[in-house]
């Protein structure tokens, strides 16, 4: 069966205001996924809370909408319990880099093969424009009293030192691009994270589609731009332009894929090598039905026989 | 009868820990049961730290002080203990630490310092010599082991330079108690063997070093008459910790993902959880998911997903790390995902004093989580009730797609207990994995409203379903329609009035004792044992008493509880809090007032001892709050 | 006398703020008590939300249903609100959306469809037509309004093109509606004037709406009467939402740090205290650090730093904001260290309904923490209430040391209402911060032992002092001995003790209405006005009842609250939670049993309607549990 | 007055493990804090939980002993309390980087002016010995039942991600050398992060003293070597050799200062800059003693005169 990408939308009101980037990240995940002709009973969403993270409820998949903040520890979760599954991450930089930043962080060094999809937009919209963790220091957006005195992180060198295999930029109405990052990421086996470029047209009224337009650009533009890194020795070589190109977001900021890393391994690896079997017969789908065996049997360390 | 408590003491991670092990191995091997526990601060090397245990012909419930052995292997022990030990007891030191004084070991704490100097400073000062006078003069055997010239020895006849033997003095100590006691050394031998018989080359000393330590005491204080066998020689047996006992339960009881985040007393269960994530059942491998979280917050929040996902699934915790997982429990009940949480309870507030005993989380846990978060609550109150409990709680939770928080303490976990085989019989138990729907339809509704409020579960990846945290229709489609939200919140409400009937009232609360006695005893959890065994020395000095132990908390068996308790006259609450949670959740669901209490604040564990002191002060002096302070 | 209410609903972000603003300050402008509170989706734009207001001579204490004016401004609206005009009321709505069919609008509830069309079927279908209809054929006075047309006119009359003054229809709903109801013109423009002052190009066209619109009505439905203007003309009053006056509170109270992670429905409250940051007071400026933390771990941490750095520091949040504050609360609890937190309760569990009300965090709060945690819970039952309380929290958190949660909830949040100056009298107001040591010796004991439980408190940067979370002895030095311990906790229940004994009781308590009517209701929180004015309507109907609000409901003034209720022969609790969590909590403290029970589950309001009639149901009918069910 | 460093060590038993390398920060501290000569009475030092943090109670100052993973939130509090203070966090990888690594970075945005000394054992040591946050993947250490799956996290590379200015490493019993490290760090104007690779001789029986001594060498060996960034345009120079240095952790390891930012503003000065009169009259000093002012003169924009 070849899915398109309506296949995936479901009847659910989309609830964002108009002009929101967040419609952009949607339509881009829809096609993506339609591309990658993903099962959508074999397609997890976790969502966190926020505006970006109500993405759960527009996309046909099985979907969880969890607490704020802890939409990859709940993925993490459901992915090692099934790995057959394709598990994505939806949310907004809030959730997943201010409350959430601790598991953000330690994703990237378990390298769990799933995709974090981060709605960049520089607010916390659903809670009326405070200021988030990617808004740069003195702006002074639309709802905040004061302009905003704490500086922001950077997403990708941030995914970077925390691990992440796959590190990528898009722009939310680039829809094509986006698509095409967010199917990359997908397929990725490994940790990887999108961070896009998302106007909030209702309290970033900074960062808007203008101020983004005039400033992206692709590194593909440039021909000889392979962030493909297959070994130690070549993230080596690599690793300095790569950081070079994560640390530029001023007058010019880039787009696309800015490192993969094709070596590392997996955490589900790690454990089929650990138990061999754990893949094929994993926590979720492992037949549970009698007790295992009398613990004399199982536990023959704590037995002593006098 | 046998039945004998004794402490050996030493400096945290020196070698104390296998010594108290040895000392359960060769009173098994000698057909005694035992029980026996560990306290320890919280550091890792040179702190003060004790084995107390005790062994019986009977069943080995409690611990009890004053105790007819202390062996105390430095300065540090001698000084800790000196109140401990019995008038007819035996007080083992070092001979040669007899002149160190409290005041100049660094690691002793300075309150107990100011006690010593206030008991001993009459005496001449501090010292472990004084500290030997006045237990001798209270009619104790003191025995001054001379640890150094004992050493000397195994180290010539082992042929093996001093410092390679040095952690011998364990078991000089040990062997030259447990002798003195009427343990023979062949059995002591066997208690060596077991413990560390994968390891000759310490293996091998050790059995020199409690040799040279029993004849030094057959030459220097005479043959001493053997005890009796105790009547389960020659038993297969197992000895197991409250934190194995609990993994033990988990992984017979079909876990398949468990997360932990390291935190005392718990994260020896997760633990014996890992090493045995890979079990061989008949050839075919089941594996468990271990893995350490980040946090708290990532531990509980990944069962969540795991659980959503179809694994049977718990995390293990203490207090503090609890706390951190009121939200996700929270978020459990409304989007219904089975859990089990272990919360192994320490000493609070806050880190509090993360290794030693307390039980003061019961309302906490109980109202864990925002937003009317009814969930169960239950409370083992020993060895055999947790490894049962560790499988009911994930039954429960599975059928009733609910977090059920399994209450422990670091008692239980710390305590060592000698089980037998048909204590632990499995074959009557069931794994129930409550409404599975494991071939949703496309119309699955994941919250469908049902009678019974429980609604079939299909694992995610099955076909395109929604799990949520927000208020939701029978779909998990988000609403904050009032008339869906009423709905949702009914359905909730019936499947909690559920889960209240389906679990069985004798799962609840049980009465021990006689049931017309006229003062109740009530307590939860570890506490247990203790009460159990004070019980029958209250009956022994003429005072009937009987004990309802509540199991389950939540939901709270209030009619069963009430039908017992109208016919106490004395009702006496036994709790390990000050805020007397037990009698306050009793009150709340029965409105049945606890007038007497018995309260242990002092972070030890309740001493049977301690039990019958208060009761009699209650019974007999008419006295109300009784608070009981025993333990070094 | 005038006591009328009305709602004015439209989609969220298109200007249905601002239109309850305008109605409430012609209100105030006209003289009358206003209170009035916004409904709304956790949206952005686009879902339904309304204002529901009352506007009296008396004081404008609930909300009640039905109203006597709709004022619906799309189709979503004059569906959604078809049930809520009364018999005698006027139902305003867009003329040119009567063809429109709930089917088809997106943002609507499915469930909400799924009734249109069960009540609208047999009418032909769920269109707004058939909803005028129903609600003509109820006796309710439909008006049309032909919004088109009349933007028209405004668009033409101030040369602006349409899109430019699209939002001036929410003016011409409430003029229509507010002329409607009696409010002349000159009223309404100054309501306009007041909330578009400063805003010359919005408000010259809002007034030429607003023109129009009342000219429209004047012409199709005739003049109407002009009510008799309010007892309040010309009075400099007060509007303010419950986030406001706590934010006052905090700010007069002598709050200097404050952190805040956004969450619904408290953010508003850290957010006025933001713009009122940096205060001028006579010249002077006083400021308070307002910081966004990163999560609500770190929001309730910064302050336990910033309080033991001398700081009147608090906290603001919601449920599953408080839920992971339950360690550092714990914390607070041992370390001794004053914070305030907010707790806005809203609708859970979990994320549940994030803007919708509920009282569901009382035993969560109480119990918050592990590990024997006692602290103050204080609930304020109104604006003025919360205004002082947010005072007195920061006065006994610093007096006791201790945290204090100061329980609110979403429609206090949510609600404006009007103050006059007398109100919010401080100046018999004290700032008190308990035993605070600025000059401590060099052997400063930040724990140290006293009568009251209580130490003489150093801000950190003094003198070298330790603060701890660990069991610590009288320097805060960490102790494991056992006598340390027990003397710590014991403390600690001393100083609870004290803080139960301190504060009076008519701070905890209050008895509304004769003291000896038969019946009582029981309730906290916001719920209290409800209950008030229901009162009033219950008495006129010659039932007789009085209300005993529980203001702090930890510590809980048991004996006062026994000695009153002895008195009583029918208690009802009244909570917006399925727990009953009063009536737990009353009877674990006192043994009384509340067997009536009204519980209103679906997170809208309690409006004193619904009090009226589920007192009556059970006084007159006999009924014992009373689920009530208004709102939209 | 000058002080020496015994000035600065309490009477308290220091409990730690014979051989333990936290000795050895400990004594570099207090020879930093005695060469600053830092009031004791002025200096706050803040620990989470874990051996490490109890270096709280060997070090005369204020101390907050704190929850596990809360120091950095619990310090911020602190010195934006009253500013006046000195303030530095110690604290171990566990406590930092794992259970607190969501607050470690919204320090490094904040940039406020405190010091973060992480004892980097990588190993929960006071827990027994599970695998900390910078335990590479795969090692099996003493405690482990099954070596470690999960990967680990480069300190400096996460701080410079979230924005520390000053981001130095050091080795625990390079008495001298790690002084000036955490002087220089105190010293400096900002957020700083000083990682100490720490030997836990026991549970950690991989990275042990003789493992580090075997890699460690000092950045100032290259005497060209200069960490400090004066402006943007610096900072865009010399990241690629900074980065390079920082990801260097093999063979070889680095010490040394990596990072000084010189220009970047500290909270504390954005603090000012919005309420001048802030640093003066801080909010842990600000005398509190009656009521404000009655609601209507202070809060005008909320009256109506009608
Ligand atoms: C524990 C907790 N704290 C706070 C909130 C309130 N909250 C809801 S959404 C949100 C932030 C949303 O910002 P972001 O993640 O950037 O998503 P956006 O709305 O911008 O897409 C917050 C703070 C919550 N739901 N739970
Ligand atoms: C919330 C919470 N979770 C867990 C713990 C248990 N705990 C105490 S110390 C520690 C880890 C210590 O590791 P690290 O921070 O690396 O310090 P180290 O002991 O290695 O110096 C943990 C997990 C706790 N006290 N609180
Ligand atoms: S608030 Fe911003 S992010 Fe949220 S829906 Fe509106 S435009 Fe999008
Ligand atoms: S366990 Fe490791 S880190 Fe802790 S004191 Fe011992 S050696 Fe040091
Ligand atoms: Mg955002
Ligand atoms: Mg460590």
């Amino acid at each position: 069966m070849v899915r398109k990408w309506i296949d995936y939308k479901t009847e659910a009101w989309v609830q964002w205001c108009p002009g929101c980037g967040d419609f952009g990240i949607l339509n881009a995940i829809y096609r993506a996924l339609a591309e990658l002709d993903i099962d959508p009973s074999k397609l997890v969403i976790v969502g966190g809370i926020g505006c970006s993270s109500r993405s759960v409820y527009y996309i046909k998949a099985n979907a969880i909408h969890t607490i704020h903040g802890r939409a990859i520890p709940v993925a993490s979760g459901v992915k090692l319990a099934n790995p057959e599954l394709t598990v994505v991450v939806t949310g907004g930089d809030g959730d997943l880099l201010g409350i959430g930043g601790g598991h953000f962080v330690a994703l990237g060094r378990r390298n769990i093969d799933m995709t974090v999809v981060v709605y960049d937009n520089g607010v916390y919209g659903l809670t009326k424009g405070q200021a988030g963790p990617t808004l740069p220091v003195w702006l002074k957006t639309k709802a905040l009293p004061h302009p905003n005195i704490q500086g922001s992180v950077n997403p990708l060198l941030l995914a970077f030192a925390a691990g992440y295999t796959f590190i990528a930029r898009g722009y939310a109405f680039h829809l094509n691009q986006l698509k095409d990052l967010i199917k990359a990421a997908i397929q990725h086996r490994g940790a990887a994270v999108v961070d896009v470029l998302q106007p909030c047209p209702t309290y970033n009224d900074i960062m808007t589609n203008e101020w983004y337009e005039k400033r992206i650009y692709y590194l593909s533009e440039d021909s000889s731009w392979d962030p493909v890194v297959r070994s130690p020795q070549e993230l080596k070589e690599k690793a300095p332009k790569i950081l070079e190109k994560m640390m530029e977001f001023e007058d010019r900021i880039p787009l696309g894929i800015f490192y993969q890393n094709t070596y590392m391994e997996t955490l589900e690896e790690r454990l089929e090598k650990l138990m061999p079997g754990y893949l094929s017969s994993p926590p979720g789908r492992r037949p549970v039905t009698k007790p295992l065996a009398h613990p004399f049997e199982l536990f023959k360390d704590k037995v002593v026989q006098v | 009868m046998t039945d004998v408590s004794l402490i050996i003491g030493g400096p945290q991670g020196g070698g104390i820990e296998s010594a108290g092990q040895v000392v359960i191995r060769a009173l098994v091997a000698k057909g005694f049961n035992v029980i026996g526990t560990r306290e320890y601060h919280s550091n890792i090397m040179g702190a003060h730290s004790y084995f107390h245990l005790r062994f019986t012909d009977k069943p080995a419930r409690a611990l009890r002080l004053p105790v007819e052995l202390v062996v105390a292997l430095d300065a540090e022990s001698a000084l800790t203990h000196v109140w401990d030990v019995s008038g007819k007891g035996f007080f083992v030191y070092d001979a040669d630490s007899k002149d160190q004084d409290a005041g100049r070991i660094a690691s002793m704490e300075l309150s107990l310092k100011k006690r010593l100097k206030e008991t001993l400073g009459p005496k001449g000062g501090a010292t472990v010599g004084n500290a030997v006078r006045l237990v001798e003069e209270r009619g104790a055997t003191p025995i001054g082991l001379p640890l150094k010239a004992l050493l000397k020895k195994v180290s010539d006849e082992t042929a093996s330079p001093l410092a390679a033997i040095a952690k011998t003095i364990n078991v000089m100590g040990l062997a030259a108690g447990l002798y003195l006691l009427g343990i023979e050394y062949n059995y002591i031998a066997k208690g060596i063997e077991l413990q560390f018989g994968g390891r000759p080359k310490v293996l091998k000393p050790n059995l020199v070093a409690a040799k040279v330590a029993v004849d030094y005491v057959e030459a220097n204080y005479g043959k001493q008459r053997a005890l009796p066998d105790g009547p389960h020689k020659g038993r297969r047996r197992m000895l197991a910790s409250g934190n194995d006992i609990v993994a033990m339960g988990k992984v017979v009881g079909g876990l398949t993902f468990q997360t932990f985040y390291p935190i005392t007393p718990s994260s020896d269960e997760a633990f014996y959880v890992e090493e045995n994530m890979y079990v061989d059942v008949n050839g075919s491998k089941a594996s468990i998911v271990v893995l350490q979280a980040e946090d708290e917050l990532a531990a509980v929040n990944m069962i969540l997903g795991a659980a959503a996902a179809g694994a049977r699934a718990s995390t293990s915790t203490s207090g503090p790390g609890f706390s951190l997982m009121n939200e996700a429990i929270s978020m459990a009940v409304m989007a219904e995902i089975p859990i089990v949480i272990s919360l192994w309870m320490r000493a609070g507030p806050s880190t509090g004093i993360a290794t030693r005993q307390g039980q003061q989380d019961l309302l906490h846990a109980i109202f864990a989580g925002h937003g009317d978060t009814p969930k169960i609550v239950v409370a083992s109150g020993d060895h055999r009730e947790a490894f049962y409990d560790a499988i009911k709680t994930l039954n429960w939770a599975e059928e009733f797609q609910t977090p059920v928080i399994h209450l422990l303490d670091k008692y239980l976990a710390a305590t060592i207990t000698v089980l037998d085989e048909w204590e632990l019989d499995v074959s009557k138990l069931e794994i129930k994995r409550g409404k599975r729907e494991e071939a949703p339809g496309n119309d699955y509704k994941r919250y469908e409203i049902t009678e019974d409020g429980i609604s079939p579960m299909a694992p995610l990846g099955k076909v395109p379903m929604l799990v949520s945290s927000l208020e939701h229709d029978e779909y998990g489609m988000v609403t904050e329609d009032p008339v869906d939200r009423e709905e949702m919140v009914m359905k909730r409400l019936r499947k909690w009035r559920t889960i209240a009937n389906s679990i069985p009232e004798e799962e609840k609360l049980v009465l021990h004792g006689d049931p017309d006695a006229r003062v109740t005893l009530i307590s939860f959890g570890s506490t247990k044992q203790a009460i159990l065994s004070a019980m029958e020395d209250l009956a022994a000095s003429g005072i009937d008493v009987n004990f309802l132990q509540f199991r389950i908390l939540s939901p709270f068996p209030a009619e069963t509880a009430s039908k017992i308790l109208e016919r106490s006259e004395k009702i006496i609450g036994v709790e390990a809090n000050f805020q007397d949670q037990l009698s306050f959740l009793l009150r709340a669901h029965t409105g049945i007032y606890v007038p007497y209490r018995v309260r242990k604040v002092n972070a030890r564990p309740l001493y049977d001892s301690e039990v019958v002191h208060a009761v009699e002060k209650i019974v007999k002096e008419g006295a109300r709050e009784v608070v009981v302070s025993s333990g070094a």
